[in-house]
């Protein structure tokens, strides 16, 4: 046995040693190589040439302006048009999301035909042509069977050029049924109809306010036009300016509007009117409200007598009778102080305005509660005032009288209601009921009723008995699933855009951008179809409808904006400036000499917007039979009678608290849905960047949530993101509860825009709180209400 | 050319100006975007209205000053400070009174004077002058008495409550233009001007902004229907042409030029803005047309874009100072102590005619914003006074200053 | 950058453009409910008090871009560095993706790329060019969207002039509606960011850890009475 | 068992050669399943390497869970052997001789799986040369880099210097692999000049190997230490992670040393004092563990900082307190009950602490690195981590490959120092004899024999 190392030992030791350092080297290597064969790792963003183009967001009636970048036939950012009036180059998260609509996965590719029965439908692709022929052969089938009235037409976001030249088209055609979508500033229309006589949409000086309560009103949630409100808001909290104006935000909930409010006033839920009143009650018994105004300017505030010598109650002597300071913190919940600063605030602070107009009515009884909290406006004198409640101005387009009258009525009309109005919520029941006539065909653009409404099921039903059903829609959602015929409409990217004035915006807008990149799945727009199929109808229709396609229907109405000689291209700060400076004074200087011009100016910055200051025009704001802004509603009095109905007590046409509803046993919790600015309308479920950022208070992705308060959870066993039942008497859904201590303890919340059934996969998470909602309507007006539903919890 | 004019034009010497002068441009109160629908011929308001408001707000102008309520609160608003009319001449002189102490607060918060180039400075002198003519949005409430005070309502219904020998002035409540008004009122005055006789009525006189008061309250009753009615930019050489065809020429001067029977409608003592414009016009028109009637000349008619144009010319022409005297410019120069410097040799830059000082208010005010900082540094060295001119001394010293170099 | 907490509305455009501008992956459903959901920037709630005393504050953080960032020191392979400009600046080439920075980061402002990044559908059509898209397995971040900051200099440079304020914003600053969020150059004390950030009500987030962040807040405020303040 | 025997060696201690000389088919069924496990590890990894980490129960802000927590863990126990043979051999323990071996592989083996969990952890671990091509010297990582490898190489030299002698016994005796012997033997022939050398490497080792060894897990204190999150940002991380590595390491030893004694029959040599003075030692590290988690978490507590308190909080009485009060149990009141009492500090007692105490020390780990992390100083959502399959098999391949390495050495190498043995017996008796004697007073009169001494000192009263 030898001692030493040998050779061979040697080479064993080099040889170990290489093949050592040689394996060391392969695994780095090798799981290297390994990690790239199985994943690839680049992701190549091709390029082209860039262009920045004009055009108007379609995700909200409010229609901000859009600045879309594109690279080649690809959109690849959405940014805010600097010089879009409403948006002013900022955007809300939904507008900049459209991006993932355009190029959604689950966008139609092409027409569909329902060759299934209507309860199990099966689809089949058809070709543009033949779905454009179904349409138009059935229209013409019904025209030529004296069916045309039975003809509806149901619009999603409601547009101002292409919802006349839709009107144009059906009143041609002779069906007086262009319906749309309810919103539930309805109720608060209602009121300003009654007491300021007023039936067009008002609208807000929000920026020159100093004082502001909103009561319910979701500000910042996705209200009006959500974007031209933060710019508002951000302007009212200047750091350089100081802030000037206060904003109390009345609501149940700490909401993020609420969390954003200089202050937050909780209350009873749909005690409101009665804190309106209250506050009233403080400004007539402290002196504090505008007293000439209401002298010259307002009707009913004292007691009267009317021409036949019957002494009428006052609102004064109302609200000084009925809606005590005590009374009222004790129906609302308010302290009594708070009522009292509030309301001194509110008085001294000019010009002050509140807001009573939810997108999401949430007060029972919705128009005598706004009728209370429009009272406040009057009593402030904040009405058709800089900073107060104005009238929208109407933009210079001339409604074409329909060629010949049609002898029909609305198929949605309320005729039992004392104030008779229309109400998409009606459909159903005049579908089923044949009443007042039948319904032959329903078209629907971009409306889905059987998800955003709360009678969703009662809609399903009546579109299944419906003879016709085509929709114009992005995606096959669920009442799309109930059509014969689904046509794919593009996005607004891919299409001839505009927008009207936006809801409560206070100046005259209109924005036109041509499309962006080119449609997608061969989609074309409905306006474009529609009057393709006026040509196929030929005759009157036709006639009427002389355009080859929407381009030349936007251009003939640019010619109308051009002769009208007013207004302004959209234009950066110092033009406007300059235009606001010669404005004042009665100069118009366009930059345009001809429609021509106007045209092309209004293609490339996006519209035209007239920038008149309609603050002090007290003709337009007041319209009512006495001139004066009415705390009696003469003109309520007025339809009462003419309904029939024996007119009663006085306060029937004065504001009230409406009664409250009962909790009924076992259903201890009242549930209040509520709007998130991401899915506001409902909309907005099936794009990810939305569902991402849905619930950011509580952390909520991707799924819907239930509110609760800790103390309420707490005493029913429910942790923090456990999964738990919502029970109502209609129906019941699992949900995850999110502990939340802006809820009150008797209150449950759910957000609206979840728990779709059909479209995108996406968008079919969470549940649908309007599946749990007992169907309401208030007395008044028959506006549907979405509160006033009790449930219970539990655990699942 | 007429002879006022090129008398005007001989004072822009500076090659700057004269390249101006080629420029078309709009007459300042509505040259708009200045760009298209130029017609061609020569302009006399120099500059660039809007391009003005650009300077005004890039030199950082509009941090102090605001111009009709738009800018700054610290410093006087220039829109509506002094309250009379200014020429350009007189412009120059305020600037320059008041310079002084505007430097000192502007040391104070640490900004710097800018500096202006003399295209920079005829945009914003055609800006100021321009935006001081516009009438601002009267107050509707007196408006209203005034018209109870003036008797308006005694013929004339509002709304339907009144009078009903003249038509219902809310027929008018969409007018948003004052010279719509003061065409209105020129058109019907003379069967009005009868009626108010045959009512034993004395003519009512309209002071500063009653006239714009009075529209303003009309404005509240806009019916809901009706949309405003605005003036297109006025053509001030389409308003050169009328003033002749129309024969005013005949009987109104301008600058001491032409007319004679009439008052001279350049000189400076005219109201500033058009509303007083047509106040004026309305309390002068029982004298006018007393004396067109005296001599035969027919009453002319106007539309509304006429009077506009016409009104524009009037205000053009009133840009500059016509009264400017030689002479009383060289006294003054020599007792106010300017020419101890600006001479040949001088401590400052000499303003002898072979150094070309320059005549016109714009090179002045330029000098002033790039020079005057400096300029006041060595008089305070030297104890002598910042001087000041009066209404009218600029304008003399601007005519001996052009003389000079312009023999 | 400064937030102004009073102006802000908490609408979250801000997280969205920013998500849209950089090629931020679309996270789905299941992974979002894991928290992997990748977000440059986020809104920071914070909840205090009981019903109905309650207090919320909603801010948006991104990178604050830390002047003594954290991240930096303990980033074992240099991968994250400071830019000339002031920039934390990360290197996906380099990354070795240990996720020490994001443990350092006080703020949680890093984000880690779990998966290789997916784009469902026909999202990939509006990925942005001037943004490279990151590979599974490192750590991303807010880069104050640096790639528009190299576009205006190219542009002003080949102009031939300085690059002016204003010219150069992050997405998230550009599409605040309220106006809430200020972009500039903090060395020129002239900037509004630099003015602003002298204000009586402007903080930083965790400023006593001494990371000297480069977003500066303002806090909400109170209304001021009714008095509008001369400018 | 017959075939074990024909095949043994005359010599004596030859019994520690048996596991060398011939494997029990048991052995075969162990490693069978050990290397199982290894698959299940691999796979696991597969997975991950092509997923990416998202397989992990990682999420934000919990970016580092198990694999850190492994990382720790192994790397404490690895300051098991080396650490405390040095120490032992410094101090002359003479009862260290057989066990130092035992423990110094332990250190060298599960220094290569607390590398492994970086590994493992890495997003990009085709990147790890990065390491060395842009290293960050203030980054606490690279130092763990630099301490790790200098550990590395330390200790396995620390192995192996002791190792050559016996490496020489088995190419002397042995049959197998001779070869391979003769290499490592490096010519050993026992001469007085090799001796000398040996002994003097091996003290100069021990010597260097202390610093290194405290210095690995102070910079793995570091990493955590040189962040400003909560709970994290301690001075005495630094100590109380030496404290609880050499505590682990003990541990580990422990329940080494009794897993030998059974399955190669070596009660001989791994006697129950081994077990007690380890014990002792274990006892004595558990108090000091205990005093270090005590004044970490008393200042905490005092401090008051609320982004502190928040974790503080999550651990004692939120969501982790089931860990961490686990952990003050297996930690602490199990080891401290068993082994304060002589009666209980048995082989059975101090191993079932041992094993208590090896799995409060992963706890502990892990209630280091998770709770801070998922309580972040701004608030954003309380982040929650549960590892999944991919972690817990990588675990468990980690866990199972070692075990089969370890198995695998004690094929090859004898797990009890033979010559250690050997010289124990042969040399240190004596000088022991003539170190006490060195200790006591000159004058004592003659002094009896030590163990007399003891035994008459014990029995007194």
């Amino acid at each position: 046995m030898s001692f030493q190392i040998n050779r061979r030992d040697y080479l064993r030791l080099a040889a170990g040693g290489a093949l050592g350092t040689a394996t060391s080297g392969v695994t780095l290597k090798g799981i290297s190589s390994f990690n790239a064969a199985l994943a690839s790792e680049e992701v190549r963003v091709p390029g082209g040439p860039e262009n920045w183009s004009p055009s108007v967001c379609w995700l909200c009636p409010a229609g901000c302006g859009l600045k879309v970048r594109t690279i080649g036939t690809r959109a690849v950012k959405i940014q805010g048009n600097p010089l879009h009036p409403v948006s002013r180059g900022g955007l809300c998260p939904k507008a900049l999301a459209g991006l993932q609509e355009l190029n959604h996965p689950d966008r139609l590719r092409a027409p569909l035909k329902n060759t299934g029965t209507r309860k199990s439908p099966q689809w089949r692709q058809i070709s543009w042509e033949e779905a454009v022929t179904t349409v138009a052969a059935k229209l013409r089938g019904l025209r030529g069977a004296g069916q045309a009235h039975g003809v509806v037409w149901i619009d999603g976001p409601e547009r101002n050029l292409r919802s006349r030249l839709v009107r144009r088209f059906l009143s041609a055609y002779g069906s007086p049924n262009y319906l749309t979508m309810p919103s539930g500033r309805d109720a608060f229309q209602t009121a300003v109809y009654l007491q300021q006589g007023v039936d067009q949409p008002v609208a807000y000086d929000l920026e020159n306010t100093r004082y502001l309560l909103s009561f319910g009103v979701n500000l910042l949630e996705g209200w009006g036009s959500p974007v031209s409100l933060m710019r508002v808001f951000g302007r009212w909290r200047d750091a350089a300016s100081g802030r000037h104006t206060k904003f109390v935000q009345i609501e149940p909930r700490f909401s993020i509007t609420a969390a954003r409010a200089d202050e937050w006033v909780s209350l009873r839920p749909g005690t409101e009117a009665a804190l309106a009143l209250g506050m009233a009650y403080v400004l007539i018994t402290e002196g504090l409200y505008d007293a000439a105004f209401v002298r010259d300017r307002t009707f009913g505030f004292e007691d009267w007598k009317d021409a036949a010598g019957k002494a009428h109650q006052g609102f004064r002597s109302l609200v000084l009778s009925e809606y005590r300071l005590n009374d009222v913190s004790e129906m609302t919940g308010v302290p009594a102080e708070t009522i009292l600063r509030v309301a001194r605030e509110f008085g001294h602070n000019r010009p002050a305005l509140a807001l009573g107009d939810h997108q999401t009515s949430t007060l029972p009884g919705a128009p005598y509660a706004a009728m209370a909290v429009h009272s406040l406006n009057a009593l402030a004198g904040s009405i058709g005032v800089a900073g107060g409640v104005l009238v929208q101005p109407e933009l210079p387009f001339h409604e074409e009288e329909a060629s010949r009258k049609i002898p029909w009525p609305r198929v949605d009309e309320t005729p039992e209601q004392i104030f008779p109005g229309h109400q998409l919520a009606r459909l159903p029941q005049a579908i089923r009921s044949r009443k007042p006539y039948p319904v032959e065909a329903v078209l629907l653009h971009q409306a889905n009723p059987v998800f955003s409404l709360p009678n969703g099921e009662a809609f399903r039903q009546a579109l299944l008995e419906t003879p016709f059903v085509a929709s114009f829609s992005t995606f096959l959602d669920e009442t799309a699933m109930l059509a014969d015929v689904v046509l794919p409409a593009p996005t607004g990217l891919e299409q001839w855009q505009e927008a009207g004035s936006p809801p409560a915006f206070p100046f005259a807008v209109q924005s036109i951008s041509p499309p962006v990149i080119a449609a997608r799945h061969g989609a074309r727009q409905a306006a474009d179809v529609v009057l393709e199929i006026a040509r196929f109808l030929g005759g009157p229709v036709a006639a009427a409808l002389p355009f080859d396609n929407f381009e030349a229907y936007l251009r003939k109405s640019v010619e109308e904006l051009f002769a009208a000689q007013t207004g302004a291209v959209f234009s950066t700060g110092l033009d406007e400036t300059w235009n606001r400076l010669l404005e004042r004074s009665g100069w118009w200087s366009p930059t345009y000499s001809n429609a021509e011009e106007l045209w092309e100016q209004m293609k490339e910055r996006g519209g035209w917007w007239e920038a008149g200051n309609l603050s002090g025009e007290w003709e337009r704001a007041v319209r009512t039979p006495s001139r004066r802004f009415e705390f009696y509603s003469q003109t309520l009095e007025r339809w009462t009678r003419a309904a029939g109905r024996e007119a009663g007590d006085d306060r029937r046409f004065l504001p009230q608290q409406p009664a409250l509803p009962k909790a009924a046993a076992g259903y201890p919790l009242l549930l209040l849905p509520m709007e998130v600015l991401p899915l506001a309308g409902g909309a907005g479920g099936h794009l990810p960047y939305l569902q991402q950022i849905a619930g950011p208070h509580v952390f909520a992705t991707w799924d819907s949530w239930l509110e609760i308060n800790p103390v309420t959870a707490h005493k029913l066993g429910i942790a923090d993101g456990e999964k738990v039942w919502v029970e109502s008497r209609r129906g019941r859904a699992q949900v995850r509860a999110r502990l939340y201590a802006g809820a009150r303890p008797e209150v449950v919340h759910l957000p609206l825009g979840y728990g779709h059934t059909a479209g995108s996969p996406w968008g079919c998470r969470g549940a649908n709180p309007l599946a749990l909602l007992e169907e309401q309507y208030d007395p008044l007006a028959g506006l549907p209400q979405t509160t006033g539903t009790h449930v219970k919890v539990y655990r699942s | 050319m007429q002879p006022s004019l090129s008398a005007a034009q001989r004072r822009w010497k500076t090659p700057a100006l004269a390249a101006f002068l080629c420029v078309p441009l709009w007459f300042a109160v509505l040259c708009g975007t200045a760009t298209a629908q130029v017609r061609g011929g020569a302009y006399f308001l120099p500059g660039d209205a809007k391009a003005g408001m650009q300077t005004f707000f890039d030199k950082g102008c509009a941090r102090c000053h605001a111009v009709l309520g738009e800018g700054g609160r610290t410093a006087p608003d220039l829109g509506r400070a002094p309250g009379g009319h200014l020429s350009a001449a007189e412009m120059v002189a305020a600037m320059w009174n008041h310079a002084p102490a505007m430097w000192e607060k502007m040391r104070a918060q640490h900004l710097p004077p800018p500096k202006f180039t003399e295209s920079e400075m005829t945009n914003l002198f055609a800006f100021l002058y321009s935006v001081r003519a516009l009438d601002e949005p009267g107050d509707a409430e007196r408006g209203r008495k005034l018209l109870s005070e003036k008797r308006c309502v005694d013929c004339h219904a509002v709304g339907g409550q009144g009078g009903r020998a003249g038509p219902d002035l809310k027929s008018w409540a969409s007018y948003r233009n004052p010279v719509s008004w003061i065409q209105a009122m020129w058109n019907h005055a003379q069967p009005m001007e009868a009626l108010m006789a045959q009512r034993g009525v004395s003519w009512p006189q309209f002071q500063e902004n009653d006239m714009a008061d009075l529209m303003a309250y009309i404005r509240t009753l806009a019916p809901a229907s009706k949309g405003h009615v605005y003036l297109r930019q006025a053509d001030s050489e389409a308003g050169r042409r009328l003033f002749r065809e129309k024969g005013c020429v005949a009987c109104h001067g301008i600058g001491g030029a032409g007319g004679g029977h009439a008052p001279d409608l350049g000189t400076r003592a005219l109201p500033r803005t058009l509303g007083q414009f047509g106040g004026w016009m309305w309390n002068h028109a029982p004298a006018m047309w007393a004396s067109m009637k005296a001599q035969h000349v027919a009453r002319p008619q106007f539309s509304n874009q006429e009077m506009a144009d016409l009104i524009s010319y009037l205000f053009a022409e009133r840009y500059f100072e016509r009264t400017g005297n030689a002479a009383r410019g060289r006294r003054g120069f020599e007792e106010k102590g300017c020419g101890s410097c600006h001479r040949p040799g001088g401590v400052g830059l000499d303003l002898s005619p072979r150094r070309g000082g320059g005549g016109s208010p714009i090179p002045v005010a330029t000098a002033l914003w790039n020079h005057g900082p400096v300029m006041l540094e060595k008089m305070k060295e030297r104890a002598v006074p910042w001087p000041r001119f009066a209404t009218g001394e600029i304008a003399d010293l601007l005519e001996y200053l052009s003389a000079r170099t312009n023999p | 950058m400064l937030i102004d907490l009073a102006k802000c509305t908490a609408c979250q455009a801000c997280m969205v453009a920013c998500e849209s501008e950089n090629n931020v992956p679309c996270v789905s459903p299941e992974e979002a409910g894991r928290r992997r959901i990748i977000s440059w920037i986020n809104l920071l709630p914070e909840i205090e008090g009981e019903y109905p005393r309650l207090t919320m504050r909603l801010a948006p953080v991104p990178c604050l871009h830390c002047d003594s960032p954290p991240c930096i020191l303990v980033c074992p392979v240099k991968a994250t560095s400071l830019s000339p400009e002031g920039f934390v600046r990360q290197t996906y080439a380099r990354c070795i993706g240990c996720r020490y920075c994001t443990n350092g980061c006080p703020y949680t402002r890093r984000m880690f790329n779990w998966y290789k990044p997916e784009w469902p559908g026909e999202f990939a059509e509006a990925l942005n060019p001037d943004v490279s898209v990151r590979p599974k397995g490192v750590v991303e971040k807010c880069t104050f969207c640096h790639h528009r900051l190299m576009k205006a200099r190219d542009e002003a440079r080949a102009a031939n002039r300085p690059l002016a304020e204003g010219e150069y914003t992050p997405a998230c600053v550009e599409v605040c509606p309220a106006g809430a969020m200020y972009f500039g150059d903090l060395e020129d004390p002239d900037s509004a960011v630099a003015q602003l950030g002298r204000h009586p009500r402007a903080f930083k987030l965790l400023e006593e850890l001494g990371t000297k962040p480069k977003v500066t807040y303002l806090s909400e405020g109170e209304w001021s009475g009714g008095e509008r303040k001369e400018a | 068992m017959e075939s074990v025997r024909k095949r043994s060696i005359n010599l004596p201690d030859a019994v520690l050669l048996q596991p060398i000389l011939a494997a029990r088919s048991s052995f075969y069924y162990v490693a069978m399943a050990l290397l199982g496990g290894t698959t299940l590890g691999f796979i696991a990894y597969l997975v991950q390497l092509r997923r990416g980490l998202g397989v992990t129960g990682l999420n934000v802000p919990l970016y580092w869970g198990v694999y850190i927590t492994n990382f720790v863990f192994f790397i404490g126990i690895s300051h098991a052997g080396t650490l405390i043979s040095a120490i032992l051999r410094l101090c002359d323990a003479e009862w260290r001789r057989s066990i130092t071996r035992a423990a110094e592989v332990i250190t060298v083996l599960v220094l290569f799986f607390g590398v492994g969990s970086i590994i493992m952890d890495l997003g990009r671990p085709d990147r790890l040369l990065n390491v060395l091509r842009h290293p960050n010297f203030r980054s606490p990582l690279l130092w763990d880099v630099c301490s790790i490898s200098v550990y590395l190489t330390g200790s396995t030299i620390y192995l192996y210097l002791p190792l050559i002698p016996d490496v020489a016994i088995l190419r002397d005796y042995g049959k197998k692999r001779v070869w391979f012997y003769r290499l490592l033997a490096l010519g050993w022939q026992g001469t007085p000049r090799q001796q000398h050398v040996l002994h003097r490497a091996i003290a100069v080792m021990a010597v260097m190997v202390i610093p290194i060894a405290i210095s690995v897990h102070t910079v793995v204190s570091w990493v955590f230490g040189m962040t400003v999150q909560p709970m994290w940002h301690s001075t005495i991380f630094g100590p109380y992670f030496v404290v609880g590595a050499i505590f682990s390491g003990i541990a580990s030893i422990l329940i080494a040393m009794a897993l030998i004694r059974r399955i190669y029959g070596l009660e001989d040599y791994l006697r129950p004092v081994h077990f007690n003075n380890l014990g002792l030692l274990l006892l004595v590290m558990a108090l000091l563990w205990f005093y270090f988690t005590f004044a970490e978490y008393l200042t905490t507590f005092y401090g008051g900082d609320p982004a502190h308190l928040v974790v503080f909080y999550s651990k004692l009485t939120g969501r982790f307190a089931p860990l961490f009060w686990t952990m003050v149990v297996t930690c602490f009141v199990i080891p401290f009950s068993l082994l304060s009492r002589a009666r209980t500090r048995t082989v059975t007692g101090t191993v079932i602490a041992s094993i208590s105490i090896n799995i409060g020390m992963w706890l502990e780990r892990y209630t280091i690195v998770v709770p801070t992390l998922s309580r972040p100083r701004l608030p954003w959502a309380e982040g929650t981590y549960s590892p999944t399959w991919v972690e817990a098999f990588i675990t468990i391949g980690f866990g199972a490959t070692f075990l089969f390495l370890y198995m695998l050495f004690t094929r090859f190498f004898p797990i009890v120092s033979i010559w250690e043995v050997w010289e124990g017996r042969e040399r240190a008796v004596p000088e022991v004899v003539a170190r006490i004697r060195s200790y006591l007073p000159e004058d004592g009169g003659e002094a009896p024999e030590s163990e007399d001494l003891i035994l008459q000192t014990k029995e007194k009263p």
